[in-house]
């Protein structure tokens, strides 16, 4: 039952991220990307974080992404047109990719094998409640900062977003 | 019960991906998307290994990257509109003024 | 030791609150409200002072102070803490009262300058740091003051900084004292390395039980460099050439901070580190000499010059000379005595000047003045009185304080000093006569001093109460000889070292073995000869009247005196006039040699070949790589990227080669 | 039978009632709406498909089925198929974990009257309306009209924008209940002040109440806040160029997350299926409600002409006496009560949407957006603030 709902979520989650890079038109990668984010949902709730699939989809399906489709729409975008001026990402690129794949399973691989099983019960009860708690205690100071930090966000986009007057249009 | 490396190999297939899309497209947005990507294949390991130890730091880590993705997703995008506004064009190759 | 009440912090508080009204909001009050702040807060202080005098019951232990932890370096420590006994007690009732006194003259003196919000917030912050320094419970805590009326007194002399003279006048205070103050920092470092500690009381404590040094040991080095701290502030010889310039400031600074309180910040210093000091008879002999000197190079100078603020500083430099005599001499509380004395009469002099001045619309030559006797005759009475005390005539201030101090030398045993004194105090007769006589009789000699009208309230009840302080102010301080009780020195006993036994020796025996000469009774032994003393009180009245007749003679019998005078020691008169050629001296000695040295060697030489050439060189260097480096840089954000995925690459592989091994 | 089938036995049966309750209510919606907007434009509504037009919602599902259904040539093929089904899913998903009761026990097995008690329910509901936006915007997009693609822009910024003021809106009964699942929230509201007023949210928390109901409004693409389709400027909005079956989704979407809307209000501000009345007698007021709906009814009866009507109402009328009678029998009263009192909430609720809808005038967009970002945004994050520290000050 495990195994069948890991490959399906994967599955998913592969499939939209191969489908990110290969469809030409951003709409599509976004809605492929959206696909990636919905299908992790899935695995976080299989790993026992439901407080974080839940959040991953307000905040990555229902927010950001929102945010990304709406731009898309905004500036109509077109799909997209090979320039490819870039001789270094074309060349180098695919072989550092391999490498860079080769490299990560191979640490993986040596580090966790496959017999290496979780303890799950760790993890049972209060989901919501224990990551408040730990928020609001041990990583008070870093949930400020990154309130300081969405804040001066707020204010960039704002900024950046807000019509000069010396603009002609 | 499905082992966790399984879940870390997936991570590092989502992750290299990710790296592949920024190489890859050219729109801007999408590029901003493989980011979002390679965000979200670290979020899984992050998840993958709280499970493993039992440990809710992971998740929290999780929730920060999140926000920071968001304020990411705010600014970036005002970068491109603006970008969009001056430039008429979303092709990264076009963007071509930091250079030598 | 009670920390808690009464509050000692309050008392620099409130002159500090004013400074902040005044310099943040008083820009756009009335002139009313910013008089009215400033002195009103100095006033409050000042009864507090009194409150605390009263109360405080300021006996044998001091009371600290503790207000907050400041420095703490390992085992050294240095935190905000306030002392009081009754040598800083004395101070502040002294400080806050004449302060207060010149806050009020300044009111109507200041009242139609510009930048009166400012005058008053650096006034303020003036009494702030001064306070500071005299109730500081460490060196540190004092040094802070010290730099701070420092600060203040650069301020204030260059108040009018449109004028360039006031600027200059203002730097050059600035730069002579930094050379004090170089001094100063080096006797605290030594301090701390002797004792370990800043605090008055360890430093005290650690200096009373260490033995008296009959050569140039480290108490001797502390004592000098704490010296020359002190010649810096308190303008003695060879530093003193700034004092005489700070009349650039507006008259009332001249009075608070030039006359009355801030040069004997270093007369109060020494008397604060009287127990270094006692320790070390060539650093006794060396604060004599310094202030014997002083005191009579000063006199000479004053005795010519025609400026009616100049004769005022020169007198000012004298009397501090007198107060370090006395210090040297080993009567400490005789110097602190002259120190209070001094502030009543001189503040009161220069108070009188400024109400000349005004009379005068900013007139300062007593060559324009005379004949201002019948129009400004309450300034004139004050004077006349003030010119009484700073002569030494009895029973005004001046005499007991000078009179005790000309005693000390000659009863410790320093009869050339004694002798320096006591011509020092001819000539103070003499100057400060003539410039009564110069200014008040006589015939006008200008306009303005035809049509002269006397200053309104605000200016003249300051003087008569400071006045009245000049007359009586000498009497708590009356020597048994003359049939007093001498409370003034007993009030102080507990903060001043007394002079040790074998060091008294030593001074009489000039430098023969001490030991010879024992000493059984460590008293000075006022009472076994009070005809001496009333003898010496004698000569010193004797010779203050005559020079007070001598100024008679020459400026109201004969006025063409003078004339006859200066022509026939023309070479002389021409020396005195610019003051020894001492500012020519230091310009040839010290700026010129310093600037050239400084443009050919360390400007020319150093400056542009090695540090310009190391610069240059770093830039170049990286230029020449960066235009290596930037060939990376295509642009293309994707080209970046594939970098960055090489690193990673490169990193991971090298991880897992570590890993591997 | 194991549990895992028992449990799996009990949610089939569960999704298959709850979908087909939902479903026939969202048509008979339709039908009040209509009937009400004609009552409030001093019309009749539909009258003629059956008695009092009951049969018409019947005949718009028979007419939508048999439209015919153009594609637009500029249209984003796949994405115009899936966007309208988007929309209904999540439209109808949220609803799996919405509590309609307490427990039920039949036949020995009990169970919640709810297809699935998330422990996070709260959570996925806002989640799940956080990406309704999706359907309409890639609705919008896909069809290939400036319109469409305007009334997607629209909803997509004006739902992100709302969906801020409500999800602080909702944190504050959270923060009352201190639990996430709604099971907890509803049963933090039991009980009475002064034994009258029933211990409800929207009483305490009516600050949050308020802004809910106005967000939930915008999040719906209800009047006042219907720009993404609004006729007077976008022809229909993002669903201009839908048509039959695939219109009939997106309708069937909007009166799907209006009835999520108003059970979350019910839920969180409402007291859920608790009774408003505390006495022991509230069980006869669904008894009383049913005979009193019965000689309605029987008023209709006796006055009506038409043939139809004569036989149609009798039938309903000895339905609700049915259903009076069956409210005085405690084996049916017992978890039947609840779903009365929930339904009859949410009933409230409804009617509140619809009433609204007919009265009120369109915001323009930039008022719109003004009034969701500058006023009630920073409306409720106050009250949240509020509410969290006399939340923390009685912990405390």
């Amino acid at each position: 039952m495990d195994a069948v709902l890991f490959f399906l979520f994967a599955g998913i989650a592969l499939a939209g991220a191969i489908n990110l890079i290969r469809e030409s038109h951003p709409i599509y990668s976004a809605l492929s990307l959206v696909a990636v984010m919905g299908a992790l949902a899935g695995l976080y709730l299989m790993l026992g974080a439901e407080f974080i699939a839940v959040v991953q989809i307000i905040v990555y399906a229902g927010a950001i992404m929102v945010l990304f489709v709406f731009v898309l729409m905004l500036v109509n975008a077109a799909p997209e047109v090979k320039l490819d001026r870039s001789k270094m990402a074309k060349n180098v690129g695919p072989p550092l990719l391999t490498l860079l794949l080769v490299e990560i399973v191979a640490v993986l691989r040596g580090k966790y094998p496959t017999s290496d099983l979780v303890h799950p019960s760790l993890l049972s009860g209060d989901n919501t409640r224990q990551i408040g708690k730990l928020l609001f205690s041990k990583f008070l100071l870093p949930f400020e900062v990154t309130s300081i930090l969405i804040l001066v966000a707020i204010m960039g986009a704002v900024v950046l977003g807000k019509r000069r007057p010396d603009d002609s249009r | 019960m499905i082992p966790v490396s399984w879940y870390l190999i997936l991570s590092a297939v989502l992750f290299v991906l990710g790296v592949a899309g920024f190489l890859i497209k050219r729109n801007v947005i999408t590029v901003f998307m493989s980011i979002e990507l390679m965000l979200n294949a670290v979020n899984l390991s992050f998840v993958a290994f709280g499970y493993m130890l039992g440990d809710y730091n992971a998740h929290i880590f999780v929730f920060f990257v999140m926000v920071v993705a968001a304020a990411e997703a705010a600014v970036g995008l005002a970068i491109i509109m603006l970008m969009y506004h001056n430039r008429k064009s979303l092709n990264v190759d076009d963007i071509e003024l930091l250079k030598f | 030791m009670e920390t808690t009440t009464p509050q000692l912090w309050i008392l620099p508080a409130l002159p500090l609150l004013g400074a902040a009204i005044n310099g943040f909001f008083g820009k756009r009050q009335s002139r009313a409200f910013i008089g009215g702040v400033a002195c009103s807060t100095v006033g409050l202080a000042f009864l507090y002072a009194v409150y605390l005098f009263f109360t405080a019951g300021v006996g044998d232990t001091p009371r600290i102070d503790y207000i907050a932890p400041w420095i703490s370096a390992g085992s050294f420590h240095a935190d905000f803490s306030l002392y009081l006994d009754p040598l800083s007690m004395l101070m502040t009732l002294v400080v806050t009262g004449v302060g207060f006194l010149i806050h009020v003259y300044a009111t109507e003196y200041m009242a139609h300058e510009d930048g009166f919000y400012r005058f008053f917030c650096y006034l303020n912050l003036f009494m702030f740091f001064m306070l500071t320094l005299v109730l500081a419970g460490n060196y540190l805590l004092l040094f802070v003051g010290w730099e701070g009326v420092g600060l203040c007194s650069y301020l204030l002399i260059g108040f009018y900084y449109l004028k360039q003279s006031a600027i200059i006048a203002g730097k050059k205070a600035f730069v002579v004292n930094r050379i004090g103050d170089f001094g100063f920092t080096l006797a605290m470092l030594l301090i701390i390395g002797t004792a370990g500690s800043l605090d008055y009381g360890t430093v005290f404590k650690a200096f009373q039980n260490a033995p008296v040094e009959n050569g140039v040991g480290a108490v001797t080095i502390i004592c000098l460099l704490l010296m020359m701290g002190a010649c810096g502030k308190s303008a003695q010889v060879p530093l003193y050439v700034w004092l005489p310039d700070a009349m650039e400031g507006p008259t009332p600074v001249s009075a608070l901070i030039h006359a009355a309180t801030m040069v004997t910040a270093g007369v109060y210093m020494v008397a604060r580190s009287s127990h270094l000091f006692v320790k070390s008879p060539v650093a006794m002999e060396v604060v004599a000499v310094i202030g014997c000197i002083t005191c009579i190079f000063a006199a000479t100078i004053g005795l010519v010059q025609t400026d009616i603020k100049r004769v005022l500083a020169y007198s000012t430099v004298s009397q501090l000379g007198y107060m370090f005599l006395g210090c040297g001499v080993g009567a400490f509380s005789a110097g602190v005595f002259h120190l209070m004395t001094h502030a009543f009469f001189k503040a009161l002099l220069f108070l009188g000047a400024g109400s000349v001045i005004t009379a005068m619309h900013h007139e300062q030559e007593m060559g324009a003045m005379g004949g201002l006797r019948k129009k400004i005759p309450t300034t004139f009475m004050t004077m006349l009185l003030a010119c009484l005390a700073i002569s030494g005539i009895p029973p005004f201030a001046g005499f007991f304080s000078k009179d005790e101090i000309l005693w000390s030398a000659w009863h410790n045993g320093h009869p050339w000093l004694w002798l320096g004194g006591s011509i020092t105090a001819g000539m103070t007769a003499f100057y400060m006569f003539r410039l009564l006589f110069l200014t008040f009789f006589g015939e006008p000699r200008s306009d303005h001093a035809q049509h002269a009208h006397e200053s309104p309230s605000t200016m003249t009840v300051p003087l008569i109460c400071l006045a009245v302080l000049s007359v009586i102010g000498g009497w708590i301080g009356v020597p048994k000889a003359l049939g007093g009780s001498a409370h003034f020195e007993h009030f102080l006993e507990p903060s001043l070292a007394r002079v040790p036994v074998e060091f008294s020796a030593y001074a009489r025996a000039s430098g023969s073995d001490p030991i010879d000469i024992p000493r059984p009774n460590p008293e000075p032994a006022e009472p076994e000869e009070p005809g001496a003393e009333r003898l010496f009180s004698l000569i010193a009245v004797v010779i203050g009247a005559s020079g007070i007749g001598l100024a008679y003679y020459a400026y109201v019998v004969k006025p063409e005196t003078g004339q006859k005078l200066s022509a026939q020691f023309h070479g002389a008169y021409r020396v005195l006039l610019n003051k020894y050629y001492v500012d020519e001296l230091y310009e040839v000695l010290f700026l010129k040699s310093t600037t050239a040295v400084s443009r050919e060697v360390l400007w020319h030489a150093v400056d542009e070949t090695v540090i310009d050439g190391a610069a240059n060189g770093v830039g170049s260097t990286a230029r020449a790589m960066g235009g290596f480096a930037r060939l990376m840089q295509s642009g293309f954000i994707r080209s970046y990227a594939a970098w960055v995925l090489f690193g990673a690459v490169g990193a991971l592989f090298y991880m897992i080669l570590q890993w591997a091994k | 039978m194991s549990p895992f089938q028992d449990f799996l036995v009990a949610s089939l049966i569960k999704i298959a009632l709850v979908l087909f309750v939902l479903l026939t209510a969202l048509a008979y919606i339709v039908w009040i709406e209509r009937k009400i907007a004609g009552r409030i434009q001093n019309r009749w509504g539909p009258t003629q498909t059956g008695p009092h037009g009951l049969l018409q919602p019947l005949a718009d599902v028979i007419k939508f089925i048999f439209k015919e259904d153009p594609t637009p040539a500029q249209a984003e093929l796949p994405t115009y198929f899936i966007a309208p089904l988007i929309a209904l899913v999540l439209g109808l998903l949220s609803i799996t974990v919405i509590p309609f009761g307490g427990i039920v026990t039949v036949a020995g097995h009990s169970t919640y009257l709810q297809i699935s008690d998330l422990n996070v329910g709260i959570l996925f509901i806002l989640g799940v309306t956080s990406l309704g936006v999706y359907g309409i915007a890639l609705a919008g997009w896909s069809s290939g009209s400036k319109y469409a693609l305007l009334g997607g822009l629209r909803s997509s910024a004006q739902m992100i924008s709302y969906e801020l003021s409500l999800s602080f809106s909702v944190v504050g009964p959270l923060l009352v209940a201190g639990s996430l699942s709604l099971r907890d929230i509803v049963n933090a509201q039991s009980g009475y002040w002064f034994r009258v007023i029933p211990h409800w949210n929207c009483f305490p928390q009516a600050i949050a109440f308020i802004t809910y109901l106005i967000s939930a409004f915008a999040e719906t693409n209800r009047v006042p806040f219907d720009l993404p389709e609004c006729e007077g400027e976008l022809v229909a909005g993002f669903h201009t160029e839908y048509s039959s079956m695939k219109f009939a989704m997106f309708f069937t979407a909007e009166y799907a997350n209006m009835v999520t809307a108003s059970c979350l209000a019910t839920l969180l501000f409402m007291g859920g299926w608790l009774s408003p009345i505390n006495s022991q007698y509230s069980r006869f007021v669904p008894v009383v409600v049913f005979f009193a709906l019965a000689l309605v009814l029987a008023r209709f009866w006796l006055t009506r002409r038409r043939l139809i009507e004569k036989i149609v109402l009798p039938v309903f009328m000895g339905v609700c006496v049915l259903l009076g009678l069956l409210f005085l029998w405690p084996a049916f009263y017992t978890p039947a009560e609840g779903v009365f009192w929930f339904l009859a909430k949410v009933g409230f609720f409804l009617f509140l949407y619809i009433w609204v809808r007919w009265t009120l005038p369109r915001f323009r967009y930039d008022t719109l957006m003004e009034f969701g970002w500058k006023r009630l945004l920073p409306i409720s994050i106050a009250n949240l603030l509020i509410t969290g520290f006399i939340v923390a000050w009685r912990a405390s």
